[in-house]
């Protein structure tokens, strides 16, 4: 491709990082062209995140070179990275929560005059940036802390956008966003590309990047194994080949037909939470897989979470085989056979400093242990079979889950409550962050325990994947259910028709 | 008034299911005082009916408010590191610390018409240098705050004891005393002291770079260093600010005490935490608020004096304050904001 | 430096703190060298600072003595090892101004069992037997006195407002010296109007007198247990304005004296508190070690109790006190 | 042997090229420790070299021992709720109230052959109510645990000064304490008690469910609630638990100085929590270790230990100590591990 002339912005040979004993990247070679939208690919914990973040100065490289505008350079610090025109939306939301959008926006490059701040200034710059980002309701004084993960998330990419920059990464945007969402930040991104900035793209949704991308380069364990691979002339499977080494059939695992007599297993009725969703009925049964489908803030997340009793009910109630549970007790629904795998992983799912075993058995540990005492073989030997049937890479159950890729870090959540046996598994965004190649086995899983006689809610923001691997679907928005269906009846359109007239109503 | 997140005015809250105004205020920043407004109130009125006019002279407030300027004035300080999720044990020693030192240079420098300003000077710069050292220790050294200020409450008291050879000195340099004894409007030196550092600490926190920068890297460490901050120079700079009012505050103490010793600040430390928490300032940072820390000191200060207007024995008050603290904190927190999620996630930390 | 154990040991009201006294000569000549241990709380006020350095000063001056100075703390536990460490290093003689009293009579009975004497220091012991001698100040006698004097001031206006500012209240020697004032008072018919607690530091003073003065808008006499602090406490009265009222303090700094002589401050009087008390367990435990007796008594070994003066200084006796005076 | 990841034998810590047996002891848990016995050793050579076989003789390791227990046991407590992710500044103050209780019972109860046990077991449900109150206000009340404990300090404190007229009293019961300053097997009480409470508080940290739960709760409050456990229940019995080792180390105290007061174990609290924190325990927790604990005192009682031996002057021993603690945790953090962005997230937090 060196011969095509446009000059790369940046070039990057042979990156190697190691952290500790892993090695993160082994040698990775990138090449970004000014204007285009570069997509980089790779299965979890392939290396993507600590290659992006060696390009906008948080690690230092340990090996290789790195090239801007054909000039080699040290990024040391992000402000080093951020000087040269590279703004990066890192994988993990880089908000601070007690501050304004608007003061979010500015964090580090404030508008001020001799350290006195221009409040509004910043708001109307702020608000400038949101309305170009379709979000002009969005008010630039309003706390971040209050906003929901994909709203935080347009506060990040205003923030890229506020500065002057030449490339903008952004490492799995999408991940958080529901379709229509993605749409949104799509057109950003060809606007920016028409001004001539180039944008490092990385997503899992194979759809988006052929979508967006115009060149793809694809990492597998720390390694690149494909260079400027051109979007419309590389099929899928090659791709997926390239980056798992093997096959991989994306598609949803059969449906098995839900017997009618199946008994009812989660009976929710009137379920009520003050200021997010009132009077809420509905029964999953044994076996059955139900689909919450919704626009991202549609209080999908409230819902699961009050059934579990993260959140206490208002009024209504809740019960699992006839017994009802007590409104506030997660250990009361714990016990009574539900399991949740929350929304944000890595703030309400798992103790990132321990070990990967200890985060399987959080639920179970009591149960492993015999008057008090732990049994810590007993906790090892459990979690290495799940490690073993959920294939979780590292295999190691001492590693702790910080250093755990997001595929495999939600990997260690269903583990856990495998483990645990539920009779009623609520999954909040399952699949968010998570590879091709996983993504199929976590289906898979699913579909297997619910085979099991397992009743299941699952919430995604990828319609798709809602009906794809539900038996029946709530439509909800703003805390109210639209409708009720089988999931064969209903197609992506319909669930947006249904929604925007919901929230037109 | 009290927060970062811009005037009260601009914020809607929340398009969806807001209930009312009242809801809006409550919940605002505005809210976030009113708990404390009202907490101090009550101890007023309790003032009031136990000591009646006693109580409410202009002269028992003003009593009140210069009870409450230095240890206010060592608050400010204090709001902004915890603000940056740090801590500050060392403030109380190192005030002590400030007043041997500006006191001897007072000696030293004999009765020359300078002395003064020398004085102030080397004051406030013995402050910078102990919140430098802090700084340095906990940002480069890596040393959580706690210990590293704990270390340096222990080793500036050993430092002023061996300077001062352990005598109170006396500030020889009347015009400064009596500068810091005088009124001025009606007013103490010492409470506009406490005013301007109030209004200045206010200003830096909510209208300066630095100011957002220190809530950002309370709120998120990572974020901040992450948007270019350089986080570790910022931390320097907070405590070398902590360090410098406690200079202040040193010097507020000598001129009120007319002496340097170094038991002066003894244990200041914990009332300027205390103050600045009940206050509403987030012990694990994010979050701060000079008004709050403001409140929280008047409220202590008030209710030393109401103890003492009603003469009441030193072992009962004990008890009353541990009692009052929890509850002032707790009407505080109800006042705040309904963030469930929030106020559960919180406790256990820090 | 400092008085001889001799000079202030009568416990008679006109005794005279004489800095030396000419019939020492014999146990002044230097002896076998002796180990002492001294052990003190916390130097956290002028007085307590006071007394370690007299009591260091006093070991330096003794070419027979090789003075071992344990860390000032308040924490009855690190005492008890400081002295178990002196026990073990087989000290001549300990001098010990317990943190408290009581608290430390166990690990003093233990060095005294093992031969060590002890030599208690102003906080008595609940055992006798813990103490080859005590050298105390009379907190009780104190408060007397201070009362006394203000008895005699105001024991014509019955209605007289009398406010207190004692140290930190939770000591069992201010309590003593609250005691003995109330009890003086009452045998002129007065009693404690105002009692606003300090904490023997200058700052703690300040605040005290300062919520004092706010407290009650008219005050005949005060009484402050200690002069550090009392360097707040007219710090505040000072910039309250007030002077309708005279005030006495106590322990006998050398600034409260230049005070009274000087005449034209609030401060009247202060009664005395020696802070050589440790200088003079030195001295002490120096003769007991070297099996000598105190040159003025006729008996040939140390007294077991001696009970220092607690006398008044006013501007009458001032020049008296003086010399020997504590600088805060 | 100190952590919560199993015992190092069966730890390979990681199968990717990992640089040989010395970088898996030094990193893994054991290395944790190892920067504190260097601490240790290098303060006990100093010992040897300045005051020679006066300071290693067996009964000066006995008065550095017996001086650790009281601290010690109180550190053992403290370190499962920093570990928790909470503090408690109460401790010593309890300890305090416990004393004047337990003292008060025996005199009440006269001489009767089972005042002891009865002495015991007050103190102990003396120390359990004050925790049990601290933990309903922290996890009950939302309360941050600092000023909750604070609260309690100053009123624990009051109440103690209250129920014993502010008199010291003397622990009438011989029988309890001649026990508690015995010897067995030639080594004192106190010592086998601290022993005790450190096997026991290292099996319950290591060991247990109720371990277990301590350093989840520590490590991701809100993902134990999620994961079922009873996150409040816990709270509230780990601050039980921290009560009840202040009325162990109240007995212990009553033992030792055969006396009750309200000023025992005054600020203890800071004592115990930098004893813990130099132990290498998180103050933002979520990772405990009882051994680094035990090393931790023990550093400070040798450094207290050594000074008295070399006569050294009160204050410099202030800015001696400042300095070593600072010194001890850096140590402790090069030895520990090279989890550079742990370090450098740590830093400003509480
Ligand atoms: N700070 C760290 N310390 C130790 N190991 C790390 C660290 N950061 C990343 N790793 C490891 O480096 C490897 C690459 O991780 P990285 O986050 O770059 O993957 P990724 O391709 O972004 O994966 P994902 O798609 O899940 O985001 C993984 O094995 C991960 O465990
Ligand atoms: N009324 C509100 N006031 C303040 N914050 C709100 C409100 N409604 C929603 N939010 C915020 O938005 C977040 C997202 O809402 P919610 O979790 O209900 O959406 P969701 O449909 O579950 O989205 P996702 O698909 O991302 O799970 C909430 O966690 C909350 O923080
Ligand atoms: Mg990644
Ligand atoms: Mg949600």
């Amino acid at each position: 491709m060196q011969d095509e002339n446009p000059r790369p912005l940046l070039e990057v040979r042979g990156l190697t990082k190691r952290f500790g004993a892993v090695q993160a990247l082994k040698g990775v070679d990138l090449s970004v062209l000014p204007g285009e939208v570069h997509c980089v690919m790779g299965q979890n914990g392939a290396g993507k995140s600590t290659l992006i973040k060696t390009l906008s100065g948080v690690h230092m490289p340990d090996d290789g070179e790195i090239f801007w505008e054909g000039k080699k350079v040290e990024l040391s610090t992000p402000t080093a990275a951020l000087s040269l025109g590279i703004a990066t939306m890192y994988q993990e939301l880089d908000v601070v929560d007690g501050l304004s959008i608007a003061e979010n926006i500015f964090l580090g490059h404030e508008q001020a005059s001799g350290g006195v701040l221009h409040v509004k200034k910043a708001n109307s710059i702020a608000r400038a940036l949101l309305q170009r980002l379709g979000h002009g309701k969005l008010s630039p004084s309003r706390e971040v802390g209050s906003l929901s993960a994909a709203n935080k998330q347009i506060v990040s990419m205003a923030r890229a956008l506020s500065r002057d920059t030449k490339l903008i990464i952004m490492d799995e945007p999408s991940a958080i966003l529901d379709a229509g969402e993605v749409q949104n930040l799509f057109r950003v991104v060809r606007e920016l590309t028409s001004q001539g900035i180039a944008v490092v793209y990385i997503s899992h949704r194979l759809e988006e990047i052929r979508e967006i991308g115009d060149r793809i380069s694809v990492i597998k364990d720390g390694q690149s194994t494909a260079n400027n691979l051109d979007v419309a002339e590389t099929p899928k499977a090659e791709l997926i080949r390239r980056m798992t080494g093997r096959d991989v059939a994306n598609v949803f695992p059969e449906r098995t037909a839900l017997s009618l007599d199946a008994p009812v297993v989660l009976e929710v009725s009137d379920l009520e939470l003050t200021g997010h969703f009132d009077k809420l009925s509905f029964n999953v049964r044994a076996g059955e897989i139900l689909g919450f489908a919704g626009l991202v803030g549609s209080q999908r997340s409230e819902i699961v979470e009050t059934i579990y009793g993260a959140r206490k009910a208002t009024a209504g109630q809740v019960s699992v085989n006839g017994k009802r549970l007590v409104p506030g007790s997660v250990s009361s629904a714990v016990d009574a056979g539900i399991g949740l795998s929350p929304e944000e992983r890595k703030s309400q799912g798992l103790i990132l400093d321990e070990p990967i075993y200890k985060n399987v058995t959080l639920s179970t540990f009591e149960r492993c242990a015999r008057t008090g005492l732990l049994d810590e073989t007993a906790e090892r030997r459990v979690a290495n079979e799940q490690i073993a049937a959920l294939e979780l890479r590292p295999a190691d159950p001492l590693r702790p889950a910080r250093t755990l890729s997001g595929g495999n870090q939600q990997k260690i959540l269903l583990a856990r409550w495998l483990v645990h046996g539920t009779t009623v598994l609520l999954l909040d965004e399952p699949t968010r962050g998570v590879d091709v190649g996983a993504r199929a086995e976590i289906y898979t899983l699913i579909r297997r325990l619910a085979d099991a006689g397992t009743a299941i809610i699952i919430i995604s923001s990828e319609i798709e994947e809602v009906l794809g691997l539900s038996d029946n679907v709530l439509v909800i928005d703003d805390g109210q259910v639209l409708a009720q269906k089988s999931a064969l009846e209903i197609d992506e359109h319909g669930v947006l028709d249904l929604v925007m007239k919901g929230s037109a109503a | 008034m009290d927060q970062q997140t811009g005037t009260p005015a601009e914020v809607p809250i929340d398009s969806t299911k807001s209930s009312g105004v009242m809801q809006t205020l409550l919940h605002g920043p505005a809210g976030r005082s009113l708990g404390l407004v009202v907490a101090l109130v009550v101890l007023i009125l309790i003032g009031f009916i136990t000591s009646g006019d006693r109580f409410t002279s202009s002269e028992n407030m003003l009593v009140i408010l210069r009870h409450a300027s230095i240890i206010g004035v060592l608050s400010i300080g204090v709001t902004f590191v915890i603000t940056a999720g740090g801590i500050d044990l060392s403030v109380g020693s190192v005030l002590g610390l400030t007043s041997v030192v500006g006191s001897l240079t007072a000696v030293q420098a004999a009765a020359s018409e300078s002395t003064w300003l020398i004085m102030v000077l080397v004051a406030l710069l013995v402050g910078a240098i102990a919140g430098f050292v802090n700084g340095v220790v906990i940002a480069y050294g890596n040393v959580v705050a706690f210990i590293a200020t704990l270390a340096t409450l222990v080793a500036a008291r050993g430092l002023a004891e061996i300077i001062s050879q352990r005598r109170t000195l006396l500030v020889t340099n009347t015009d400064f005393t009596k500068f810091m004894r005088a009124d001025f409007l009606g007013v103490p030196v010492l409470v506009w002291i406490f005013a301007l550092a109030a209004a200045a600490g206010w200003f830096l926190l909510n209208r300066t770079t630095f100011g957002r920068r220190t809530v950002a890297i309370g709120g998120n460490l990572e974020a901040s260093r992450l948007a270019g901050i350089k986080v570790k120079r910022h931390i320097v700079s907070l405590y070398v600010l902590v360090g410098v009012t406690a200079g202040i505050a040193g010097l507020m103490m000598m001129g009120r005490t007319t002496s340097g010793t170094s038991t002066h600040g003894y244990l200041y430390e914990l009332d300027a935490i205390a103050a600045v928490v009940v206050g509403g300032t987030l012990l694990v940072g994010g979050r701060g608020t000079i008004m709050g820390t403001v409140f929280g000191v008047l409220i202590f200060s008030t209710l030393t004096n109401v103890f003492t207007q009603n003469n009441m024995d030193t072992s009962v008050q004990a008890l009353a304050k541990g009692a009052i603290i929890v509850l002032a904190v707790l009407l505080q927190q109800r006042f705040a904001s309904g963030k469930v999620r929030k106020a559960k996630k919180l406790p256990l930390k820090a | 430096a400092g008085a001889l154990i001799t000079g202030c040991s009568s416990g008679s009201s006109d005794s005279s703190a004489q800095p030396s006294n000419a019939s020492s000569e014999g146990n002044a000549a230097a002896g076998e060298e002796v180990v002492i241990g001294f052990s003190g709380p916390a130097a956290d006020h002028g007085w307590l600072g006071a007394i370690n350095s007299a009591a260091i000063a006093q070991g330096d001056s003794l070419e027979d003595v090789d003075l071992r100075v344990a860390e000032g703390t308040n924490d009855a536990n690190l005492q008890i090892s400081q002295v178990e460490q002196f026990i073990n290093d087989k000290v001549d003689a300990i001098v010990l101004l317990p943190t408290d009293g009581a608290a430390l009579t166990a690990v003093a009975t233990k060095a005294m069992e093992a031969g060590i004497p002890v030599i208690n220091v102003d906080r008595e012991f609940s055992s006798p037997a813990a103490a080859r001698t005590t050298i105390l100040g009379d907190n009780y006698g104190m408060g007397r006195s201070a009362g006394e004097y203000i008895c005699e001031r105001l024991g014509d206006k019955p209605d007289a407002i009398v406010a207190e500012i004692p140290g930190v209240d939770s000591l069992p020697l201010t309590q003593e010296r609250s005691k003995g004032f109330e009890e003086a008072l009452k045998t002129c018919g007065l009693d404690v109007d105002n009692r606003v607690p300090a904490d023997f530091t200058v700052a703690g003073g300040e605040a005290a007198a300062a919520q004092l003065l706010s407290a009650a808008p008219k005050i005949d006499a005060i009484w402050n247990h200690d002069d550090d602090q009392g360097h707040g406490v007219l710090a505040a009265i000072d910039s309250a304005g007030r002077d309708e009222f005279f005030m006495v303090g106590g322990a006998g700094s050398k600034n409260a004296m230049e005070l009274i002589k000087g005449g034209d401050s609030v401060l009247e009087a202060t009664v005395l508190y020696p802070s050589t008390q440790a200088a003079d367990g030195v001295r002490l435990a120096r003769l007991i070690a070297q099996n000598k007796a105190m040159s003025d008594l006729v008996e040939v070994e140390a007294p077991k109790r001696i009970v220092l003066n607690a006398p008044v200084v006013t501007s009458e006796n001032v020049d008296q006190y003086l010399p020997t005076a504590f600088t805060s």
